[in-house]
C-alpha cells in the first residue's frame, strides 16, 4: 500500500453533517435568480459566431472575411491564420509522436472534423453575427475522413496530423501478476473477438460559454464563464496566450451541468481572450445545442478486442487479456489521460490478479472527447462486467453466484489491486443483496412466466460502478514520464468577518453538486453554529484567492478534497477563535474555550462568552493592545488539501490512482417485445455505498441523475457518424435523452463503508452511471436467453439491435468461443 | 437558433392572408410554429416571409359536420382537438393520437393543419387522415379547391397545397361502421415514430396507411384479418430510409407489425 | 448516398444527348434556378434557391463535366454551398440505343455535408430522391420536346 | 399590412406592460432574456426539445424558443420571475422542487416549475403519470425526474413547509 491514513478518523459526527438539510443554493435557483454565464451583460458587449467546417478532413485553401466585415455592426473576425500567429499550440501530454500534434483555439491549415470552427465573427446583436459568419467564404480542398479508430491505425488511413505522422495519440503495454501463469492455471479459456463501448455524452443542459472583458490597462482577461475546472484550464491557456497564469481571471457561478464536458472549453476561450483583446470590447459566446453535439467534446468510445479469460470452471476469474483501442476524436486535448484512468478499476468489482492489457488511442475525424461521467473507467467497467456475464452464459453459471464468488470481499478491504491502487472500503456482495431484494430477485421466475404469458420476454442484469474518486495526478506519469503533474489538491478560505460573518470560499466550481450546502454543514458542525449562519460563495472566482492547480468539481472528489479543505480551514479558524477567546476571556489557553451557539465560551464558566461578532469585530477594526501572540490570528484561513500520494511506479506502471472508492451496484429488470425488439425497463434500483453521507438526499440525487445518463446510453443516446463524418445526432431530436415518461420508477438503497482514507469518512461520488449500462446489457442478455441466447457485445442497444439480436442470434455468438485447458 | 431576416405579416381575414401568400415570394404560412420555427433556426431551408395566421380565429374551430363527421380548422391545436367533444364522439382515435404528439407545451401551440402541411414523414397525423380518408380544403388567390388527403401529400414537407394556397380546413367523413386504429413505435416514450401505421376497418377491407417508411404516407388496403394486412404490408415492397433508429430491413418489418398491430387496435376498441 | 435507376426516352439517343450535354439545357431542368453562368466548355456555375416546402435552400452550384463521349456516355461533378450545408454530387448517364428509343441508365452518389447532413437523415434522404425524381422528369419532358422539335 | 421585418410590439409580462421595437426574426425567448432582461428562463436545445425556454402564454406552457417575440404581440406571459413576489414566500411549487431535491444545476429548473404550474392550474389533483406527462416537454439532466415527479405531488397535496 502506497497511501497512508491520516492520523485521526472521527467517528461520524452528531450534527448537521448527515442531515439532508435545506440546500442553500436553491432559493436562487427556483426564482430563476441564478447567475449563469449567459445572463452576465456587458455595455458594448459583441457576440460571437463561429464559422464552422462542414467538411470533417479537408485543407483550408484561403478563408476571406472581407464581405462580413463590411457588414455594419459587424465588430471584426478572428481566423486562424492570426491565432497561429498570436498563440502558440496548446500543450500536449502524450509522448512523441503523439506530442507533435499542434492545436489552436481556430483551424490553422486544415480541419479535421466537421463542426471546427474555422473563424469568428463577432457583432452587434446574436443574429448577426451569425448573419455575418454565413458571409465568410472559406475554401476547402476535400480530404478522405477516417471515423473509426481501429481503421485510423491502419497502414494507408488517412493521417489527421501530418506532424505527428501517424494516428496514434498514445500506445502501450501493461503487465500486471503474471498474465500466463493464469492461463497455465486455467480450466476453461473464454475467447470473445470483440466487445464495443458507444460514443455519448451527457449534455449537460446549459452549453458551453462566455463573456470575457479584457483590460488593456492591466492585461488582464475575466472570463465569466462556466469552465469547470479552471485550475487545469488556465494551464492550458496561459503559455498558449503567452501570458501568466494570474492574466486569466476565471468567474463561475451557476453552471447548468457539466459532467466532464465543460473541462475542454480552453480553445474557444482562448479565441475570445484573442478577440476582445483586438477588439477592445467585452465578447459573449453561447454555445447551441447543434454546437455542442458536434464540436464540444464526446466521451470516449472504445473497442475490446481479442479478450481472452482464463477461468476455473466453477467460474473462478484468474485473469484477462484485452487489446483496448479508444476513440479520442480529432485532437487529444485531456487524453491521453483516458489511456490510464480506466487503470484506477483495472479488475473492477473483482478478484482478478492477473492482467496484460494493450492499450492504442487514435485520433479520428470526429468530434474531440473529453472526461465524461464516468471518465474511462465506465468503459472498463462496463468491460469486466460484460465478461462476467458473458462467461457465466458460456459456461452455464449463475450470474449472481459468480459475481458473488468473484467480487472482492469486504474482509478484504482496504484492497489492492494487481495494479497497485488501493480499495479503501466497500460490500459488494451486501449492496448486491440489497439490490436484488429492491427488484424481488426472490420472485423472479414468477415474474418470468407472467410476462411469457404476455408475450413478453423478462430478464434481469447487475451492473456495478467503483467511483473512483481524488486522482493522483502522477498517474499521467505513467502515460508520460516526463510530465510534471502528480498528486492533487483543494482550496477553501474560512474566514470571520467584522460583524461575525461566517464566510467561505471554495476553488470548487460546482455544476449541481450543492457545494454551498454540504460546505456549510461541516463548518457549522466545526464552529458550532448552524447552517444558515454560514455564507458560503456561489461559484469560482480567482480572484478569491481560493484555488490551487488542480481545483474545480469533476471525478468525484468534493467529498474528500473539497470538504477536507473546508473543514482544514475551518479548524484553523477554530484554533484561532479559541486562543483570541482566550485571551479576552482570561482563560488557561485555547483548551479551555469552547465554540457553540455562535459564541467562543470559558468551558468553566459558559456564562464568559465572546460572541464571533465581537471576535470579527476585536481582529479586524479594534485590534489595539492584542498581545503579540495573536499576531498570526487573522481569522481568515486558507487552507490546501493535499491528499496522501505517491508518484507511480512508472516502470511497472504501478501505485495508487484515487484515494476513495465509492460503490454502487445496480439491478434492473426489463421486458422484451420479442416481435419488435422494443423493451421497457420495468424495476431498477441503485444501491450505493459512498461511505459517509454528509447529505443523504443530495447523494440520492446523484445516484438518480447518474442512472438515468446510464439508462439514456444504454437505449438511445449515441453519436454515429456516417462514412463521411457528418454526426448523425446533432439535436435532441436524434440524440434522445430520456424524458420524465422515460424513467423507470427507481429504488434506491444505501450502506456506508466509511473510507480510512477520508477525515469524515467520505467517499467522492456522483459519477455512478456506468453500472447502469451494463444492468441494461446483462438484463437484455439474460431476456433473451429463450430466443438463440444471443450474446450482447455492444454497450449500445437500441431497439433495432435487440431486434438483430433476435432475428440473428448465432451472428451475434460467432466471436465467442470456449477452449478446454 | 438566430434565424435570418424574415418578413413578417400577420392578417386578419382568410382573403388577405392568401393575399400576402400570393404577392409574396417565399411566403410560408405561420400557424403553431412548431415545425416551422424550428427549420429556420437551421437557416438551411427557411421562408421569406411568414403570414401569421393568429388573428383567423373561424380557423381555429372544430365542428361535427350534418353527417356526423367532423370539420376541422386547420388552427385547431392539438390541445383542442384532445379536449374536443366532437372529435371524441365522431373519430375518438383522432383525440388519442393527437395527445401523443410531443409534449404539452407543443400540444398547446400544434395546429393539425401545420401537421399535415409540414408532412415530416414521422409524422402522426397524415397516415391518420389518408386511412380516415379525410379531405383538406385549399383556399387560394382562384378561390377553394377539396383535395382528398391520399393525394394531399407529395413529399418531405410537400404537400398540394400550392403557393399562394392556404390549407383552411380538414373535414373527416362521419365513422359510420369503420373502426379506427393506430399504432407506432417510438424513440422512447411520446417520442418521434420509428415507425407508425394508420387503419380504418370497414365492411371487412382495411385501409393501412403507414408513416416513416417513404417520403409520403403509404396506403394500402387488404381484407380486415391480421394475415392479409401482414401479407399487403409485405407485398408493398417498402423501401423506407435508414438512420440511426432503425435500418431499412428493421423500418420494413416494424411497418408489419404495427400495421397488423393498428388493426388489431381498431377491433379491439369496437 | 446513391440513387441509380433506367429510364427510356421515347427519341433518338442524339436528342437525349444534346439535352444533357448542354449546360443551358441542363440548367433549365434543376428547380429554382435563379441564375446561370458558363465560365468554358466543361465547367458552369448556377444559383439555385430550392424549393423545398417549408423554406427555400439558397445554394451556389459548380458544375464541371468530367467525362464525355458522345453519345454514349457523361459524367457530371457537382459542388454546392449552402447555409449549413454542402453538396457533391457525382452524375454519370449512360445512353444506348433501342430502336427508335433511348435507354437511359443513371446514377448519381450525393454527399450532403455540413449542419444539414447532421439535421435528420430520415428526412435528407427522401429530399435527395424527390429532388432527383424532379430533374428526371424534367428532362423527360424536355426530350419529348426536342423530340418534337427534331 | 404588408411584411415588415421589424416592428414594434407590447407584451404584459408578469403583470407589467414592455413595448419594444424587435426584428420580426427574433425568438421570445432572445426577448425576454435580452430586451427585457428577465434572465431566468433557459434556453437548453436549438429544437424546442428541452422545455428550458418554457412561459406562460396567455395561461398555456409554450416554448418560448419557438414562438417569435412579434407572435406574442398583445399577449400576456408568465415566466418563473413571476412565481413569488419579490423578497416574499416562495410559490408552494418553489418550496416543494427545494424540499424534495428536485434541482441539482437549477437549468431546467425555471421551465420546468412553468410546466408544473400549468398542470396544476388545469388539475390540481394529478396522478403520478400525469405529472410524468405533464413534465414530458422538460429535459433534465440531473435528477432523473424522480424528485421532480415527487415535489410535483407534494406541492399538490399543499405538503410543503412552510
Amino acid at each position: 500500500m502506497t497511501t497512508t491514513a491520516p492520523e485521526q478518523v472521527e467517528a461520524p459526527q452528531k450534527g448537521f453533517a448527515g442531515e439532508s438539510i435545506p440546500r442553500k443554493e436553491d432559493r436562487r435557483l427556483v426564482q430563476g435568480q441564478g447567475v449563469f454565464f449567459d445572463d452576465v451583460k456587458r455595455h458594448g458587449m459583441g457576440y460571437v459566431h463561429f464559422v464552422r467546417s462542414p467538411y470533417a478532413h479537408a485543407g483550408i485553401v484561403s478563408i476571406d472575411v472581407s464581405a462580413a466585415e463590411a457588414v455594419e455592426g459587424v465588430y471584426g473576425t478572428l481566423i486562424g491564420e492570426e491565432v497561429a500567429a498570436l498563440t502558440d499550440p496548446f500543450f500536449e501530454m502524450s509522448t512523441p509522436p503523439g506530442n507533435e500534434i499542434r492545436d489552436y483555439a481556430l483551424a490553422v491549415g486544415k480541419v479535421r472534423f466537421a463542426g471546427e470552427p474555422v473563424a469568428a465573427v463577432v457583432a452587434e446583436t446574436r443574429e448577426l453575427a451569425r448573419d455575418a459568419a454565413e458571409l465568410v467564404e472559406v475554401e476547402y480542398e476535400p480530404l478522405d475522413a477516417v471515423v473509426d479508430a481501429v481503421a485510423a491505425l491502419e497502414p494507408g488511413a488517412p493521417v489527421l496530423h501530418e506532424e505527428a505522422g501517424t494516428n496514434v495519440v498514445w500506445s502501450g503495454t501493461f503487465d500486471w501478476g503474471d498474465y500466463d501463469e493464469a492461463l497455465a492455471e486455467a480450466d476453461r479459456v473464454v475467447r470473445i473477438d470483440r466487445l464495443y463501448f458507444h460514443r455519448f455524452s451527457s449534455t449537460p443542459l446549459e452549453c458551453a460559454g462566455a463573456l470575457v472583458e479584457y483590460d488593456r490597462g492591466t492585461e488582464q482577461w475575466t472570463l465569466h464563464c462556466n469552465h469547470q475546472m479552471p485550475g487545469i484550464g488556465i494551464v492550458w491557456m496561459a503559455p498558449a496566450l503567452r501570458c501568466g497564469t494570474d492574466k486569466l481571471r476565471i468567474v463561475t457561478q451557476d453552471i447548468g451541468g457539466g459532467f466532464g464536458n465543460k473541462i475542454t472549453l480552453h480553445p474557444y476561450f482562448v479565441a475570445l481572450c484573442l478577440l476582445a483583446r483586438k477588439l477592445h470590447r467585452p465578447v459573449q459566446w453561447t454555445e447551441w445545442r447543434t454546437d455542442q453535439h458536434t464540436a464540444n467534446t464526446h466521451g470516449n468510445e472504445r473497442t475490446f478486442l481479442d479478450v481472452e479469460v482464463p477461468v476455473r470452471s466453477d467460474g473462478t476469474m484468474l485473469g484477462f487479456k484485452v487489446r483496448a483501442i479508444d476513440d479520442a476524436g480529432a485532437f487529444p486535448r485531456y487524453e491521453p489521460l483516458g489511456c490510464i484512468i480506466w487503470a484506477q478499476v483495472t479488475p473492477g468489482c473483482y478478484r482478478w490478479r492477473h492482467v496484460r492489457v494493450d492499450f492504442t488511442q487514435a485520433c479520428t475525424n470526429k468530434s474531440p472527447t473529453a472526461p465524461n461521467r464516468g471518465y474511462s473507467r465506465m468503459q472498463q467497467l462496463w468491460f469486466t462486467e460484460r465478461v462476467i456475464d458473458v462467461v457465466a452464459s458460456e459456461l452455464g453459471l449463475d450470474p449472481v453466484e459468480v459475481r458473488k464468488r468473484n467480487y472482492i470481499r469486504a474482509d478484504e478491504m482496504p484492497y489492492e489491486t494487481p495494479n497497485g491502487c488501493v480499495y479503501d472500503s466497500g460490500d459488494y456482495a451486501r449492496c448486491l443483496d440489497i439490490a436484488l431484494d429492491l427488484v424481488g430477485y426472490d420472485k423472479l421466475d414468477e415474474r418470468r412466466a407472467d410476462a411469457e404469458s404476455r408475450g413478453k420476454l423478462l430478464g434481469l442484469g447487475i451492473g456495478s460502478t467503483l467511483d473512483s474518486g481524488t486522482n493522483n495526478f502522477g498517474q499521467s506519469q505513467l502515460l508520460n514520464p516526463e510530465l510534471q503533474f502528480s498528486g492533487n489538491n483543494e482550496v477553501a478560505t474560512v474566514r470571520l468577518d467584522i460583524f461575525g460573518e461566517i464566510v467561505v470560499t471554495l476553488g470548487t466550481t460546482p455544476q449541481g453538486q450543492s457545494h454551498e450546502t454540504v460546505a456549510s454543514q461541516v463548518v457549522a458542525d466545526l464552529l458550532g453554529v448552524t447552517p444558515d449562519q454560514v455564507h458560503v460563495r456561489a461559484g469560482h472566482d480567482s480572484y478569491w484567492n481560493s484555488h490551487a492547480g488542480f481545483s474545480g468539481t469533476y471525478a468525484s472528489q468534493f467529498a474528500v478534497t473539497g470538504l477536507e479543505a473546508v473543514r482544514g480551514a475551518t479548524l484553523e479558524l477554530a484554533d484561532q477563535i479559541r486562543r483570541l477567546a482566550a485571551v479576552i476571556l482570561g482563560a488557561g489557553g485555547p483548551d479551555d474555550i469552547l465554540l457553540e451557539e455562535g459564541m467562543a465560551k470559558r468551558r468553566d464558566m459558559p456564562e464568559a462568552a465572546l460572541p464571533f461578532m465581537a471576535c470579527g469585530a476585536i481582529i479586524n477594526v479594534n485590534n489595539a493592545g492584542l498581545p503579540p501572540e495573536l499576531d498570526d490570528v487573522t481569522l481568515n484561513c486558507r487552507y490546501v488539501y493535499r491528499p496522501p500520494f505517491q508518484v507511480p511506479d512508472t516502470e511497472r506502471k504501478f501505485g495508487n490512482l484515487t484515494l476513495t472508492y465509492a460503490t454502487q451496484i445496480h439491478a434492473c429488470v426489463v421486458e422484451v417485445d420479442p416481435e419488435t425488439g422494443v423493451y421497457e425497463i420495468v424495476d431498477y434500483a441503485a444501491v450505493d455505498d459512498c461511505g459517509t453521507r454528509i447529505h443523504p438526499q443530495i447523494v440520492e440525487g446523484q445516484v438518480h441523475g447518474a442512472t438515468a445518463h446510464a439508462l439514456g446510453a444504454a437505449m438511445f443516446e449515441t453519436f454515429p457518424y456516417d462514412e463521411d463524418g457528418m454526426l448523425l445526432a446533432s439535436n435532441f431530436y436524434d440524440y434522445h435523452v430520456p424524458h420524465a415518461l422515460d424513467m423507470p420508477p427507481l429504488k434506491t438503497g444505501f450502506i456506508e463503508s466509511p473510507s480510512p482514507f477520508s477525515s469524515l469518512g467520505t467517499k467522492g461520488m456522483g459519477e455512478g452511471g456506468g453500472a447502469g449500462i451494463h444492468a441494461v446489457c446483462a438484463a437484455l442478455q439474460d431476456a433473451l436467453r429463450p430466443v438463440g441466447n444471443p450474446i450482447v457485445t455492444e454497450s449500445h442497444n437500441p431497439y433495432h439491435r435487440v431486434w438483430e439480436l433476435i432475428r440473428d442470434p448465432a451472428a451475434s455468438r460467432a466471436g465467442i468461443e470456449v477452449s478446454e485447458r | 437558433m438566430l434565424l435570418s431576416e424574415v418578413g413578417y405579416a400577420r392578417p386578419t381575414s382568410v382573403d388577405e392572408a392568401v393575399r400576402l401568400l400570393a404577392e409574396n415570394d417565399g411566403a410560408r404560412p405561420l400557424a403553431g410554429g412548431q415545425t416551422i420555427v424550428n427549420v429556420m433556426k437551421a437557416r438551411a431551408a427557411a421562408p421569406d416571409v411568414l403570414v401569421d395566421l393568429a388573428d383567423l380565429a373561424e380557423l381555429r374551430t372544430i365542428a361535427a359536420t350534418s353527417d356526423g363527421g367532423l370539420d376541422l380548422g386547420a388552427l385547431a391545436t392539438y390541445a383542442q382537438v384532445i379536449t374536443s367533444a366532437e372529435v371524441k364522439a365522431a373519430r375518438p382515435l383522432l383525440s388519442d393520437v393527437a395527445a401523443q404528439i410531443a409534449d404539452v407545451q407543443v400540444r398547446n401551440r400544434g395546429t393539425v393543419g401545420g401537421n399535415v402541411c409540414s408532412n415530416d414523414p414521422t409524422n402522426h397525423l397524415p397516415p391518420l387522415f389518408v386511412a380516415m380518408g379525410a379531405s383538406m380544403t385549399l383556399v387560394g388567390p382562384d378561390g377553394e379547391r377539396t383535395v382528398p388527403a391520399e393525394e394531399f401529400f407529395l413529399g418531405v414537407y410537400m404537400t398540394a397545397v400550392a403557393p399562394g394556397e392556404l390549407l383552411t380546413r380538414i373535414v373527416v367523413p362521419p365513422a359510420g361502421e369503420a373502426l379506427d386504429g393506430f399504432d407506432a413505435v417510438t424513440i422512447g416514450a411520446d417520442g418521434t415514430c420509428i415507425v407508425n401505421a394508420a387503419v380504418t376497418a370497414a365492411g371487412g377491407e382495411a385501409r393501412i396507411v403507414l408513416g416513416c417508411v417513404a417520403a409520403t404516407p403509404v396506403l394500402l388496403t387488404a381484407a380486415a384479418d391480421e394475415a392479409s394486412v401482414r401479407a399487403a404490408v409485405r407485398g408493398a415492397e417498402l423501401d423506407p430510409p435508414s438512420d440511426l433508429h432503425g435500418t431499412v430491413e428493421y423500418r420494413r418489418h416494424l411497418a408489419e407489425v404495427v400495421a397488423a398491430r393498428a388493426l388489431a387496435a381498431a377491433q379491439e376498441g369496437s | 448516398m446513391k440513387v441509380e435507376g433506367t429510364r427510356r426516352y421515347e427519341a433518338p439517343r442524339e436528342r437525349v444527348w444534346e439535352v444533357l450535354n448542354d449546360p443551358a439545357e441542363m440548367a433549365g431542368l434543376m428547380p429554382g434556378v435563379e441564375s446561370f453562368e458558363i465560365v468554358d466548355d466543361t465547367h458552369w456555375k448556377a444559383k439555385v434557391k430550392v424549393p423545398l416546402g417549408l423554406g427555400s435552400m439558397k445554394m451556389s452550384i459548380d458544375f464541371e463535366k468530367t467525362e464525355s463521349l458522345p453519345p454514349e456516355r457523361a459524367s457530371l461533378h457537382a459542388k454546392g454551398k449552402g447555409v449549413g450545408a454542402v453538396m457533391s454530387m457525382e452524375t454519370r448517364f449512360d445512353l444506348t440505343e433501342d430502336g427508335g428509343a433511348t435507354d437511359m441508365r443513371w446514377q448519381a452518389d450525393v454527399r450532403i455535408l455540413g449542419q444539414v447532413a447532421s439535421m435528420g437523415q430520415r428526412v435528407v434522404q427522401p429530399i435527395v430522391n424527390q429532388q432527383v425524381e424532379q430533374v428526371l422528369t424534367a428532362l423527360d419532358e424536355r426530350v419529348a420536346v426536342k423530340a418534337g422539335e427534331a | 399590412m404588408e411584411p415588415v421585418t421589424s416592428m414594434r410590439v407590447t407584451v404584459t409580462v408578469n403583470g407589467e406592460s414592455h413595448e419594444r421595437k424587435v426584428e420580426a426574426r427574433r425568438l421570445l425567448v432572445h426577448f425576454l432574456r435580452d430586451d427585457l432582461d428577465l434572465t431566468g428562463t433557459h434556453v437548453g436545445c436549438d429544437t424546442g426539445n428541452c422545455g428550458a425556454c418554457t412561459v406562460l402564454l396567455n395561461g398555456a406552457a409554450v416554448k418560448s424558443c419557438m414562438l417569435l417575440a412579434v407572435q406574442a404581440n398583445g399577449a400576456s406571459i408568465e415566466t418563473v420571475e413571476s412565481l413569488a413576489p419579490q423578497g416574499g414566500a416562495l410559490h408552494p411549487l418553489q418550496q416543494a422542487f427545494s424540499d424534495r431535491h428536485a434541482l441539482q444545476c437549477g437549468y431546467c429548473t425555471p421551465g420546468m416549475l412553468m410546466s408544473a404550474k400549468h398542470l396544476l392550474d388545469h388539475n390540481p389533483e394529478p396522478t403520478e403519470n400525469e405529472i410524468r406527462r405533464a413534465i414530458q416537454g422538460n429535459v433534465c439532466r440531473c435528477t432523473g425526474y424522480v424528485n421532480i415527479v415527487e415535489a410535483i405531488a407534494a406541492a399538490a397535496k399543499g405538503e410543503v413547509s412552510a
